[in-house]
């Protein structure tokens, strides 16, 4: 029964992958891409992986497609340019074996994995308690491999900086992205009135629990990257302009706190990134909670792209 | 292997430029110079550290973030190796540093602008993710490493903001991206085969199964596409040689060697030694490829830039030349290739450095950088042309450069382990190289037309920056061949 | 008792997949696009509902339940804005007839 | 594993759209088809030694791939907009 239904949804994702692939047009290939994320998010609970699904679906899919969605809108016409690009069969044939013999190079590979499987599960579960969280990825993420989490935080950073240093010289210092019309009546403004409140709440609520249930700061700041997007789509909520401090500050408070709590481990514990065990989990929340408001800032921007709009 | 006193100072010279980076950020464009000019001097200060650090123990200095040891947490490793291009990296980001201020300055009172901020940030940002790779220990975590030094090296190169550009640049990302799937497939793989991703842990178990050598085989070509090593060098010409000289510089000089030294560490530490020695003859071919094709298509480049982005197609062929030497051979044999390798890609950094810099500042001299009408070049900008020189000598190998004993000794061990058509290939390439360097020099050192104006006034300084780099780059040749037993530490 | 809630439950949750089924038929066969966008909100949002409902006595304390019933509150919201964005634009767009 | 062989076939058809695809906006969509097929293999190594390890790799991966993508896609629209191209196809304008 379970295999069936894992069958299914094995030949459902990949189904939808090739017609995204095939599809002519843009938008439903985005729309289909979606669909794949969301489908590939069912697959992560289905392999027992309930925090990476939540960021599948909010990351991979949700926010994913909300840029692809924003390009495909921004982007028109090139159907020539793109024809006349397109590769002929005789090279089409050549690229499709050649990644068909990746593809069954790395099938191969994963069925001749090793048996039993080496794992990490009984070292991570062992010392939880020092770190006072009972959610085991959050213990890989914030402890034992503390620093691929802080620099992947530096990381949005980078990407933040990286397009907005896309944009034109003398629309240096204006507001990020479009500005959109008010919309003083309508479902989306009702929408982005009704939802941002419960979203909040929502959003706070997941990386709270991150610390001892599924989420944390990445699937909850993205829930409130959502919030602010759709209140500035709905043109209820004017993003601060680049040159805002406040708005930078925001961006990389998380990653700040982060080093500045590691560096108190040189003086308090073991060194850079090592939480004292009476205060781990404190210093943990800490820290998720500057990541989430950090995540969510940095989401908004990636989203909104360079400044488009006049100076402030 | 246990964590070492002095671990500390990996994590200092990790977490400052990022810190610089993120204050620098928040603060806007003169704060983010501001800490850019503090933190060179610190940098090589702490890199000089951590090297005598590592002479004096005559061992690699080991930190596990946050007291976890692997295979549960992530180890920071400084070997020889490592402590030498951290030196490397903070020589040159002070040169670099010291390079752009003429073109990158706020001054006090000013409105931030565009390019200035993202300048400062990112040359903070691409000097952490340098020295993030080369300190490594975790498979996964140089992962995270290469993608901040692909993020940063792409906006350093869109930093002028030209259409052409941003092709070349897209090109880039592309190969970077796949390059990243690539590397990351294997990660995976190699996690499923052994739990871990600690490069010396694996370097106890790993086997020659399936599961390893598909795993090998895409972390190959995914870091091969990343440096560019022939035939997956169609997207460096273009994107370096478009980018402003200060960041090309960086990219050519330095961030392709963070994949280098990851390639090593993959085949000299992780991988089985009976993989390896299948594999060396087949990168060390496709090296002589590069070293040939990559010289003689810079011998016909019509542009300065294009040229010295094709020296650098060559010049990363050398690289893989020490790979069959290394393998396989008697202990000394492999001690000198390794050498020559290392030393290779030291020299060739501060080389391509200087070279890219001179050529900046020559081309923003002369308004253009077509060879044809360099005539003059030496009149306006000599010191950049005498730069360019001594970069060249080091390139072709003429002694005493650095590129001449690193080149030297791979030629010896070429011939100690019997594989003498390797030292052609050298020869041929530092012949092609003097070719592609005289004909430059050749055109600058030409009396220029008598109604000649140079078409921008040349900064002193940034000539003698570039000629410093070039420097460096020679006198590296006229240390005593011991001082590069630290590149042997904890091989 | 037990036995009793397992029957009501499957029968709310067959009742929820049905409507499903419908819903996707509609959206598939049905030949213009406003009367596909009728067919499936309606059809999803009572579907969903009833799959809501049927869970509801397995949720294992009132919280885990309260979060059930948001699901399925937010996803109205949500259909709702979304069918009336999608209306306006056909309305926008198609010549009044 | 099923879904070992799922993220294999993923893995190979993103790669032969990011391959073929002229259309740059489409070669970042198969990027991400493709992430999401190297991601669901590090989920399958997990899901065999009930490791949540490679279950923190992978968010850590999936924020990255978006980082990638946020900045690809601004990269693309900034092409479009200067020049109009849509593909990154050599055309014989330059020098």
């Amino acid at each position: 029964m379970t295999l069936l239904l894992d069958l299914i949804l094995g030949l459902a994702v990949v189904g939808v992958a090739v017609w995204t692939l095939a599809v002519r047009e843009n938008f439903p290939a985005v729309i289909g891409f979606v669909a794949y994320g969301l489908l590939l998010a069912l697959v992560w609970v289905r392999l027992g992986a309930v925090d990476v699904a939540l960021t599948e679906a909010a990351l991979g899919a949700g926010a994913t497609g909300v840029i692809l969605l924003f390009a495909v809108v921004r982007l028109r016409g090139g159907r020539a340019e793109i024809d006349a690009a397109t590769p002929g069969p005789r090279q089409r044939l050549a690229a499709g074996i050649l990644c068909g013999v990746v593809g069954l190079a790395l099938a191969v590979a994963v069925l001749s994995l090793p048996d039993p499987a080496p794992s990490q599960a009984a070292a991570v579960a062992r010392h939880l308690p020092e770190l006072g969280v009972a959610n085991p990825i959050t213990g890989v993420l914030m402890a034992y491999r503390g620093l691929d989490t802080l620099l992947e935080a530096v990381v949005l950073v980078f990407a933040v900086l990286a397009i907005w240093s896309m944009a034109p010289d003398r629309r240096w210092g204006a507001v990020p992205g479009p500005v959109f019309p008010v919309q003083s009546n309508g479902p989306l403004s009702l929408l982005a009135r009704l939802l941002p409140p419960i979203g909040i709440v929502v959003g706070i609520y997941i990386a709270w629990v991150g610390a001892d249930a599924p989420g944390g700061k990445f699937q909850g700041g993205t829930i409130l990257a959502a919030m602010g997007i759709l209140a500035w789509v709905a043109g209820l909520w004017r993003l601060p302009p680049v040159a805002s401090r406040g708005l930078r500050w925001a961006v990389v408070a998380g990653p700040l706190a982060f080093i500045g709590v590691g560096l108190l481990g040189f003086v308090f514990a073991d060194g850079f990134l090592s939480y004292p065990p009476a205060i781990a989990k404190p210093l943990i929340l800490l820290i998720e909670a500057a990541m989430t408001l950090s995540v969510a800032a940095a989401l908004v921007l990636m989203v909104a792209g360079p400044p488009e709009g006049r100076r402030a | 292997m246990e964590a070492t006193p002095g671990g500390f100072l990996l994590v200092l010279i990790l977490v400052a430029p990022v810190t610089g980076l993120l204050i620098g950020f928040a603060q806007g464009g003169r704060a983010a110079e501001r800490i850019a000019l503090w933190a060179a001097p610190l940098g090589v200060t702490m890199a000089m550290v951590l090297l005598a650090g590592v002479l004096h123990a005559q061992a690699p200095i080991v930190a596990f973030v946050g007291g976890w040891a692997p295979p549960l947490g992530l180890a920071l490793r400084a070997d020889g190796l490592a402590a030498a291009m951290l030196m490397t990296t903070a020589v040159i980001i002070a040169a670099i540093t010291l390079f752009a201020r003429a073109d990158y300055t706020t001054l006090p009172g000013a409105p931030e602008a565009r390019a200035p901020l993202a300048f400062w940030c990112f040359l903070l940002a691409l000097w952490a993710a340098l020295n993030a790779a080369f300190l490594g220990g975790d498979l996964f975590n140089l992962f995270v490493a290469l993608e901040m030094l692909t993020f940063g090296a792409l906006a350093l190169a869109c930093l002028d903001g030209r259409a052409t550009q941003f092709k070349a640049e897209l090109r880039y990302l592309l190969f970077a991206l796949i390059g990243s799937v690539f590397y990351l497939l294997g990660t995976a793989l190699l996690y499923g085969a052994y739990g871990t991703l600690d490069i010396l842990l694996l370097s106890r178990t790993a086997r020659s199964d399936a599961p390893t050598i598909v795993a090998a085989s895409l972390m190959t070509v995914g870091l091969l596409g990343k440096m560019a090593l022939f035939p997956l060098h169609l997207w460096l010409p273009a994107a370096h040689a478009g980018a402003p000289p200060a960041a090309s510089a960086l990219l050519s000089g330095l961030v392709v060697k963070a994949s280098y030294v990851l390639l090593l560490r993959l085949w000299f530490w992780v991988m089985p030694a009976a993989l390896l020695l299948a594999v060396a003859p087949i990168l060390a071919l496709l090296g002589a490829a590069a070293i040939l094709f990559g010289s003689l298509v810079a011998l016909r480049q019509a542009r300065l830039k294009l040229l010295v982005a094709y020296s650098t197609v060559a010049q990363i062929g050398y690289l893989f030349l020490m790979f069959p030497l290394v393998a396989g051979s008697a202990a000394e044999v492999a001690e000198r290739a390794w050498t020559g390798g290392a030393l290779q890609a030291i020299s060739h950094a501060f080389a391509k450095a200087a070279m890219f810099l001179a050529a900046g500042v020559i081309a923003r001299g002369m308004g253009h950088d077509r060879i044809a009408g360099l005539h003059g070049a030496a009149r306006v900008a000599p010191l950049s042309v005498l730069a360019f020189g001594l970069a060249g000598l080091s390139l072709m190998g003429i002694p005493p450069s650095g590129g001449f004993t690193a080149k030297w000794l791979l030629l010896q061990s070429a011939l100690y382990a019997g594989q003498w058509w390797w030292a052609l290939v050298i020869v041929a390439g530092g012949l092609l190289t003097g070719g592609y360097v005289f004909r430059v020099l050749s055109a600058a050192m030409r009396a220029p037309s008598p109604d000649f104006m140079p078409a921008a006034p040349v900064d002193a300084r940034q000539e003698r920056v570039a000629l410093g780099l070039a420097i460096i780059s020679v006198v590296l040749g006229l240390l005593p061949l011991a001082a590069f037993g630290l590149v042997l530490i904890g091989r | 008792m037990s036995t009793l809630l397992t029957l009501f439950s499957g029968i709310a949750i067959a009742a929820g997949v049905v409507f499903f089924l419908a819903g996707t038929v509609a959206l598939l066969r049905f030949p213009d696009p406003l009367s596909r966008l009728h067919a499936l909100t309606k059809a999803d949002s009572l579907g969903l509902g009833l799959i809501v409902l049927g869970l509801l006595p397995w949720a294992g304390g009132w919280f885990a339940a309260l979060k059930l019933i948001l699901v399925w509150l937010l996803v109205l919201l949500a259909g709702a804005t979304a069918t009336q964005l999608i209306a306006e634009r056909l309305r926008g767009e198609d010549p009044p007839p | 594993m099923i879904y070992g062989l799922v993220a294999s076939a993923l893995v190979a058809l993103g790669l032969y759209g990011l391959v073929t695809q002229p259309a740059l906006l489409r070669k970042v969509l198969a990027f991400n088809l493709l992430g999401g097929g190297v991601f669901l293999l590090f989920g399958v190594v997990a899901a065999r030694g009930g490791d949540p390890v490679p279950q923190a790799l992978v968010i850590t991966g999936i924020v990255v791939a978006f980082a990638a993508t946020a900045l690809a896609l601004v990269l693309v629209l900034r092409l479009f907009q200067i020049t109009g191209a849509a593909t990154i196809a050599e055309d014989e304008t330059r020098r």
